[in-house]
């Protein structure tokens, strides 16, 4: 019934002039629900990015010095394993965690996309076995962040107000920008799961599925912060 | 009807006040007439605006007054009219911003002839720093304040030798010479405010901030805290002299560098160190002075033994009850002239002979008493 | 009502999970890079596509009508505004502590407790 | 493109309580939780009040009140500030006309997701609980209500020598978070209710301005709020677990505080990036109701209504680059200073517009002297003072010598501390009979009327000359008796008790409303349909007060903007939206 994209004849102007003086609803094809969504995520962009926006100014602004993430979040490969030697000594490598973390919350990005691919097929089974794959690689997400606070805060007596490298913000901020992404994909898990739950059970049935589209939406832009702390907090 | 003249008597009411109203601006007494000239602009285009449109809204509801079975105009818009409106209101905006940010350029470009004063503020008083002889501030930073060092100057800096240091909170400008005010600050945000000056700038810990200013005008001004900076605030007043050159050469002359306070630290005995440090960490520092000078609460120099009144009109020797009663008990007895601003403190009773100890210290014979006024 | 949705074929996603970790990886190499222009470049390069890439296809804004695309986009400008002026001004904080205070210019962080630098 | 797409509320079932408690205390009908906020902000917005009765007495008379010293003074001026800012005109406006006006408005059946409006209200409550729950803990324990001013400023937010430094900011900052919450579950709805949930023929450019300020304003606070929440969170860190996001190394009274290398204007920029569009998010929605209070009882279309639009919109946009003219004295970099002031006074063109707008609507035209008409018209007047004053405050050289005095006070209170509660005063005159199916006395709302523009305008204009003398804002006492020396003179002082006393009558005169609200609603003359005349689709409910599902089994239809009065050929005065057009011809 509604077009899913402007009609290609338009300018991007006319199109937009167009689904904003018309009627009833200015978002086109959108159902309330996602329209809700992507508002919510407009808001929540303005948090996440508030807060990196305050880690730019304090780091720039601080003088003492900025410990080097890539040598702090650097995991050691053990040099034997159940008792098999397999190196000299241990090869510490940098951010192997934080690449290992990334690479499982983008799968986890990549079962989300093909859940809502599987919800508009009606195909219920494989919405919630991919949502609960979703789910669970987020909690590994988690876990494996709760790994590396323990190792910062254990290993290299890093604490929000403490930090014997260098610049005490350098904990601050990092317990408390990934601690807002970590309740984010706590959040995102527990939400996931609830929506699977409910689909297996057949509430949505007299719907278009889009439920799983919007939980899509909130997954992706946890993903899709991580990409900043990632490059911002970890890399630069 | 009523209402149509009640909204013209207030336009017009507010117009009279502005003219018979005996509160202006102070006179000025720096070069800063460029504000008061962008003010009086701003005055002229937004006063116009405001008549104009006060009395015709009040013309109109007199008029168009409600007429049962009239029908008002129907006229959706009027392109024209509201563009010449906008683009009246623009000429009045640029009118108004071109002569403010001339000024503003001027006020954010120090003139390179600007000597540098430092100004300190701290929960809830003023010191001032001069470069000295070098022209050439030392380094100073919040982590290295101490009693003894209350500016935070760094250890073993060349230039700081020659700074000079004014605890007092009175300073002394020689007239028309352009100062450039380097503004620090101990713990909170303060806002260094002279009226007649125009000018002010917050103090920031963590950065130096910074204003300049040309004096034209000889006298004693006041020196206010434009900045909320906790309980003490209205009461952190400090005193700016405008003077002229020869009696700020005499001032600056009385004045103690850095070097000089180091060398002449007076040696306290233990038990007084001790009370000076109970005192100092509960913050009674930010009433009590210990150079005669009259902040919130009195002046701990020469307190000790001496008679002082109260105000409801008796009078008692400062002895060791009345200390323990006005740290306890502050607004059991009030002192003649102050008002019952100190909040109680819990102390142990060694904590108490500890600062009686500090207070017996602080009697000074009077020669001594570090007093720069006594120099005039 | 049954027809509204996002409907995309799978393979589309396949690649572009795909270069998410193609792009990651790259990301993460630059950590062998040295300090310098380049590598911040290719960090927020590799950034900026990712995230495009999510936003773009997984979140499906790609296909969503431009009403929603600039109602969604537009906004952040602000904190484009914001990030800027932050920038100048931390600078210029910064500038104050080394000229006024003292403070070193550019200190070289202490060692972690536990293990050596490697690079 | 189908047009005439079928809304989806038709086809979704409301929840229709069955007992009382769901129909009256958890009911998700919009009409009930905007009574329910305007309830709530009513109440709290009285304990503001007389907080600031505390403050002008202490003022004009220094010394009468035992026991309030000036740690009691900025904790006053600090929960007034933030209570009326806040949990007063942001609730009301939002919470109240927005959950009131936007679903009736726009034709929809309800809010979006009725369930999360009801939470917003319950959250919005707690919040409230969690602001107010100082003064009866200020009995029992040492906790102290904090007095950093409402800005919030640190360091001394979090040091000692400021009151309740150590748990009231807490609970303040604990408050705000759980506010924002709140308004983020509200706001959400609304905007999507107005963005997809029109009824059918409403497009935005026919959308009676109020919902278009409601709109706007939601929208800035959905981004702007984010930047308080930050700010609030790491100030909550700054304070109980010793992180230094704010706080640079400082000697607080003596003691050597823990802190190091933190930057106290990070705070002021969040603050203000929030606190600048804040002040719009009051502003706005009193634009879009007086727009509507003005054209209804002036009996005319309101004059370039597209302009109207058009300027909200702008403002919207450009409030968020303009946060900055807070800190022209802050010490922020120097150079800031001509980017913020040139777009401050970008904005007063289209702000000016408005006004401009408000003005022409009275030309031609057929006023009808209501109370509602005289409260917008004092909004106009009142509205044009502030903003002048406020061009004053823009113009970063002359802000230098005027911050933080009295002009600055007399400044927000006329633009934001009686045009919008005169807005709202005007407002509850014109809706209550739509709500509660009675009208409001005439007489006594005109005496409260009288009372409260007067009132208001004597307080608040003197204080601007206060400002000129050089009377600094949040002082305990301006006056330090004789052992101070006076830096104005005592006449000014007296200008003080005449500001003090017109405080109290104004504020007494409040009772008046009051007693108004609450006779009216059992004793009022019965109201009709459509008492004023009105277009707009409020007017047009089958019920008044206007059911669970505002309308029958059919949504209305527009076919016109909400401001067809005094269209030529026709018989009555006005044209409602749903009247179709061949009809009108
Ligand atoms: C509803 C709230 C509201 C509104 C709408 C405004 C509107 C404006 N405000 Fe105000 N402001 C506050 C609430 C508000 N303000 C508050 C609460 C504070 C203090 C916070 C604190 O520190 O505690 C404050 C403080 C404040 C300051 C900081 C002062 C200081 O602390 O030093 C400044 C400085 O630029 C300022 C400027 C303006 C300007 C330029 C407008 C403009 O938008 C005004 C535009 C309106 C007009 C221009 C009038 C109509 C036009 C005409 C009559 C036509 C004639 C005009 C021309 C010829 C140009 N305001
Ligand atoms: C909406 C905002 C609002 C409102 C309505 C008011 C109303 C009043 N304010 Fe307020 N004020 C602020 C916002 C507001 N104020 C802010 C933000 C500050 C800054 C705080 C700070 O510095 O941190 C401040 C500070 C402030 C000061 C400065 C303190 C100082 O700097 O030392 C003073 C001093 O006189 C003052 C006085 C008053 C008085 C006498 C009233 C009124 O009593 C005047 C009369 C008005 C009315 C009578 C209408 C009131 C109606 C209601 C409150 C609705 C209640 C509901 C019902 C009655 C149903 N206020
Ligand atoms: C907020 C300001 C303030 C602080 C902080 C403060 N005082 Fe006071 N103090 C005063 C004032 C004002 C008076 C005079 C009024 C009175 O007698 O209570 C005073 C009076 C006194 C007196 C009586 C002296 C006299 O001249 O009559 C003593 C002793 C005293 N203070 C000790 C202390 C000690 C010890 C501390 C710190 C633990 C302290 N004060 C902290 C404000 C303060
Ligand atoms: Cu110092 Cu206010
Ligand atoms: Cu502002």
């Amino acid at each position: 019934m509604t077009e899913t994209t402007a009609p290609g004849n338009e300018s991007i102007f006319t199109a937009t002039a167009r689904d904003w003086s018309s009627d009833v609803t200015t978002f086109k094809g959108v159902p309330w629900g996602k329209a809700m969504m992507w508002i919510f995520l407009v808001s929540d962009t303005f948090i996440f990015t508030c807060f990196l926006v305050s880690y730019m100014t304090v780091r720039m602004t601080v003088t003492d010095p900025w410990p080097n993430p890539s040598e702090v979040f650097a995991l050691a490969i053990p040099n034997e394993l159940f008792g098999l030697q397999f190196f000299e000594s241990s090869i510490p490598v940098p951010l192997l965690l934080i690449a290992i973390m990334t690479f499982v919350l983008i799968s986890s990005s990549g079962t989300m996309a093909m859940a809502v691919n599987m919800g508009y097929q009606r195909n219920k089974k494989g919405v919630v076995l991919l949502m609960v794959a979703t789910a669970l690689l987020g909690m590994t997400f988690v876990g494996m962040q709760i790994f590396e606070w323990s190792k910062l805060i254990i290993d290299e007596e890093v604490a929000a107000w403490q930090n014997p490298m260098g610049a005490a913000q350098f904990g601050s901020f990092f317990f408390m920008v990934t601690g807002f992404h970590g309740l984010h994909v706590s959040a995102g898990v527990a939400y996931l799961l609830i929506v699977a739950w409910r689909v297996g059970r057949g509430h949505y049935d007299h719907t278009n599925f889009e439920i799983v589209e919007i939980t899509g939406l909130y997954w992706h832009f946890v993903d899709l912060v991580w990409v900043f702390i990632f490059a911002l907090f970890y890399l630069w | 009807m009523l209402v149509a003249l009640i909204l013209l008597a207030v336009v017009l009411g507010s117009v009279a006040f502005n003219f018979l109203s005996p509160w202006t601006f102070l006179e000025l007494g720096s070069n800063w007439a460029l504000i008061d000239f962008t003010v009086l602009v701003t005055f002229v285009i937004c006063g116009v605006a405001f008549v104009i449109l006060g009395v015709y809204m009040a013309w109109w509801v007199y008029k168009y007054k409600y007429v049962p079975g009239r029908l008002s105009e129907y006229e959706p818009e009027n392109p024209k009219l509201e563009a010449r409106l906008t683009i009246v209101t623009t000429i009045g905006v640029v009118v108004m911003l071109a002569p403010g940010l001339v000024a503003w350029d001027q006020y954010v470009r120090v003139p390179p002839d600007a000597t540098e004063l430092e100004v300190n503020s701290e929960q809830w008083k003023w010191s001032y720093r001069l470069p000295g002889e070098d022209g050439i501030f030392g380094h100073a930073h919040n982590k290295y304040i101490t009693f003894e060092n209350p500016m935070g100057i760094m250890e073993g800096d060349p230039y700081a030798e020659d700074d000079i240091i004014i605890t007092s909170q009175t300073v002394k400008i020689p007239i028309d010479r352009k100062v450039k005010v380097l503004l620090r600050s101990k713990d909170v945000l303060h806002d260094f405010w002279v009226p007649e000056i125009r000018a002010k700038m917050d103090s920031v810990p963590g950065m130096v901030t910074y204003f300049w200013f040309q004096p034209t005008l000889l006298g004693e001004f006041d020196i206010l805290c434009a900045e909320l900076c906790g309980r003490g605030h209205h009461t952190m007043r400090g005193e700016m002299h405008v003077v002229s050159l020869d009696e700020y050469e005499t001032w600056l002359d009385a004045q103690v560098t850095w070097a000089e306070m180091k060398a002449g630290a007076i040696p306290l005995s233990p038990e007084a160190m001790q009370g000076r440090s109970v005192a100092e960490s509960n913050g009674c520092f930010a009433c009590h002075s210990l150079d005669g000078t009259r902040m919130v609460g009195p002046t701990w120099t020469n307190l000790w033994g001496s008679t002082v009144q109260m105000d409801d009109g008796t009078s008692l020797v400062v002895d060791e009850a009345y200390v323990r009663e006005s740290i306890a008990e502050p607004g059991a007895k009030i002192r003649e002239g102050y008002s019952s601003e100190m909040t109680p403190y819990e102390f142990s009773d060694e904590d108490i002979a500890s600062v009686i100890d500090f207070l017996k210290s602080q009697i000074q014979e009077e020669e001594q008493v570090e007093q720069p006024e006594s120099v005039e | 009502m049954a027809t509204e949705g996002q409907q995309h074929p799978i393979k589309i996603y396949l690649l572009v999970w795909g270069l998410l970790f193609a792009f990651s990886a790259i990301s993460y190499a630059s950590d062998y890079l040295d300090d310098g222009v380049f590598r911040t470049s290719v960090i927020l390069l590799f950034m900026i596509l990712k995230a495009a890439a999510i936003v773009a296809v997984f979140m499906h804004m790609q296909w969503e009508r431009y009403a929603l695309i600039f109602a969604i986009l537009l906004p952040p400008l602000a904190l484009m505004v914001l990030m800027t002026l932050m920038a100048i001004e931390a600078d210029y904080a910064w500038a104050t502590r080394v000229e006024y205070m003292g403070e070193p210019i550019a200190p070289e962080p202490k060692p972690p407790p536990t293990h050596k630098p490697h690079h | 493109m189908a047009t005439a797409e079928i809304p989806y509320q038709e086809t979704v079932p409301l929840h229709h309580p069955k007992t009382w408690l769901g129909k009256y205390v958890f009911s998700q009908d919009h009409k009930v939780i905007a009574v329910q906020y305007g309830i709530t902000a009513m109440a709290v917005g009285l304990v503001a009040l007389v907080l600031s009765w505390l403050m002008r007495i202490q003022l004009a008379f220094p010394g009468l009140l035992e026991g309030f010293g000036p740690d009691e003074y900025l904790s006053a001026i600090t929960m007034h500030g933030m209570i009326m800012v806040i949990y007063l005109l942001t609730a009301f406006l939002l919470g109240a006309f927005g959950n009131f006006c936007v679903p009736l408005m726009c034709g929809a059946r309800d809010m979006v997701f009725p369930f999360v409006n009801m939470l917003s209200y319950w959250v919005y409550l707690i919040s409230v609980i969690l602001l107010l729950v100082v003064y009866p803990l200020m009995l029992f324990t040492d906790v102290a209500p904090t007095g950093a001013g409402w800005t919030l400023y640190p360091p001394q937010t979090i040091t000692a020598g400021t009151p309740g430094a150590d748990w009231g900011i807490v609970l303040m900052l604990a408050s705000l978070a759980i506010f924002i919450v709140a308004f983020t579950m509200g706001g959400l709805n609304y905007i999507t209710t107005i963005l997809q949930a029109r009824t059918r023929g409403m497009t935005l450019m026919r959308m009676p301005l109020t919902v278009w300020g409601i709109f706007i304003a939601t929208f800035l606070g959905l981004i702007a709020f984010p930047a308080l929440f930050v700010s609030a969170v790491m100030m909550l860190l700054d304070r109980l677990i010793g992180t230094s996001f704010f706080m640079p190394a400082i000697v607080s009274l003596g003691q050597k505080l823990e802190y190091s290398g933190g930057q106290p204007l990070l705070f002021q920029h969040l603050f203000w990036f929030f606190g600048h569009p804040e002040v719009y998010i009051v502003a706005l929605p009193a634009f879009g109701v007086v727009s509507d209070l003005i054209s209804v009882h002036a009996r005319k279309n309101i004059f370039g209504y597209r302009m109207m639009v058009w300027a909200i919109v702008a403002i919207g946009i450009l409030s968020l680059i303009v946060w900055a003219h807070h800190m022209y004295v802050a010490g922020m970099h120097p150079y800031f200073g001509f980017f913020f002031a040139t777009t401050t006074l970008i904005i007063a063109v289209p702000t000016a517009i408005k006004v401009y707008n408000w003005t022409l609507t009275l030309w031609r035209a057929n006023i009808k002297l209501t109370v509602p008409m005289l409260f917008a018209l004092s909004f106009v007047l009142t509205f044009i003072m502030g903003g002048i004053t406020g061009l004053f405050l823009g113009n970063v050289i002359i802000d230098i010598p005027l911050s933080d005095t009295y002009f600055v006070v007399a400044h927000f209170h006329m633009v934001m501390g009686v045009s919008p509660i005169l807005a709202i005063f005007g407002g509850i005159y014109h809706w209550y009979p739509k709500l509660t199916g009675r009208m409001l006395n005439d007489t006594v709302g005109k005496i409260h009327f009288y009372f409260t523009f007067i009132g208001t305008y004597v307080i608040y204009f003197p204080m601007h000359y206060l400002g000129f003398v050089g009377v600094p804002r949040r002082y305990y006492e301006t006056a330090l008796g004789g052992t101070f020396p006076d830096f104005y003179p005592p006449s000014a002082h007296y200008l003080n008790i005449f500001i003090t006393i017109a405080a109290l009558v104004v504020g007494i005169a409040q009772l008046l409303f009051i007693y108004n609200l609450v006779h009216s609603y059992f004793k009022g003359e019965k109201a009709s349909d459509n008492p004023w005349g009105a277009n707009s689709l409020e007017w047009r409910t089958p019920q008044t007060p206007p059911s669970h599902g505002n309308w029958d089994e059919r949504l209305p239809t527009v076919h016109r903007w909400a401001y067809d009065f005094g269209v030529p050929g026709h018989d009555t005065d006005h044209v409602p939206q749903d009247v179709p057009r061949k009809e009108s011809a």
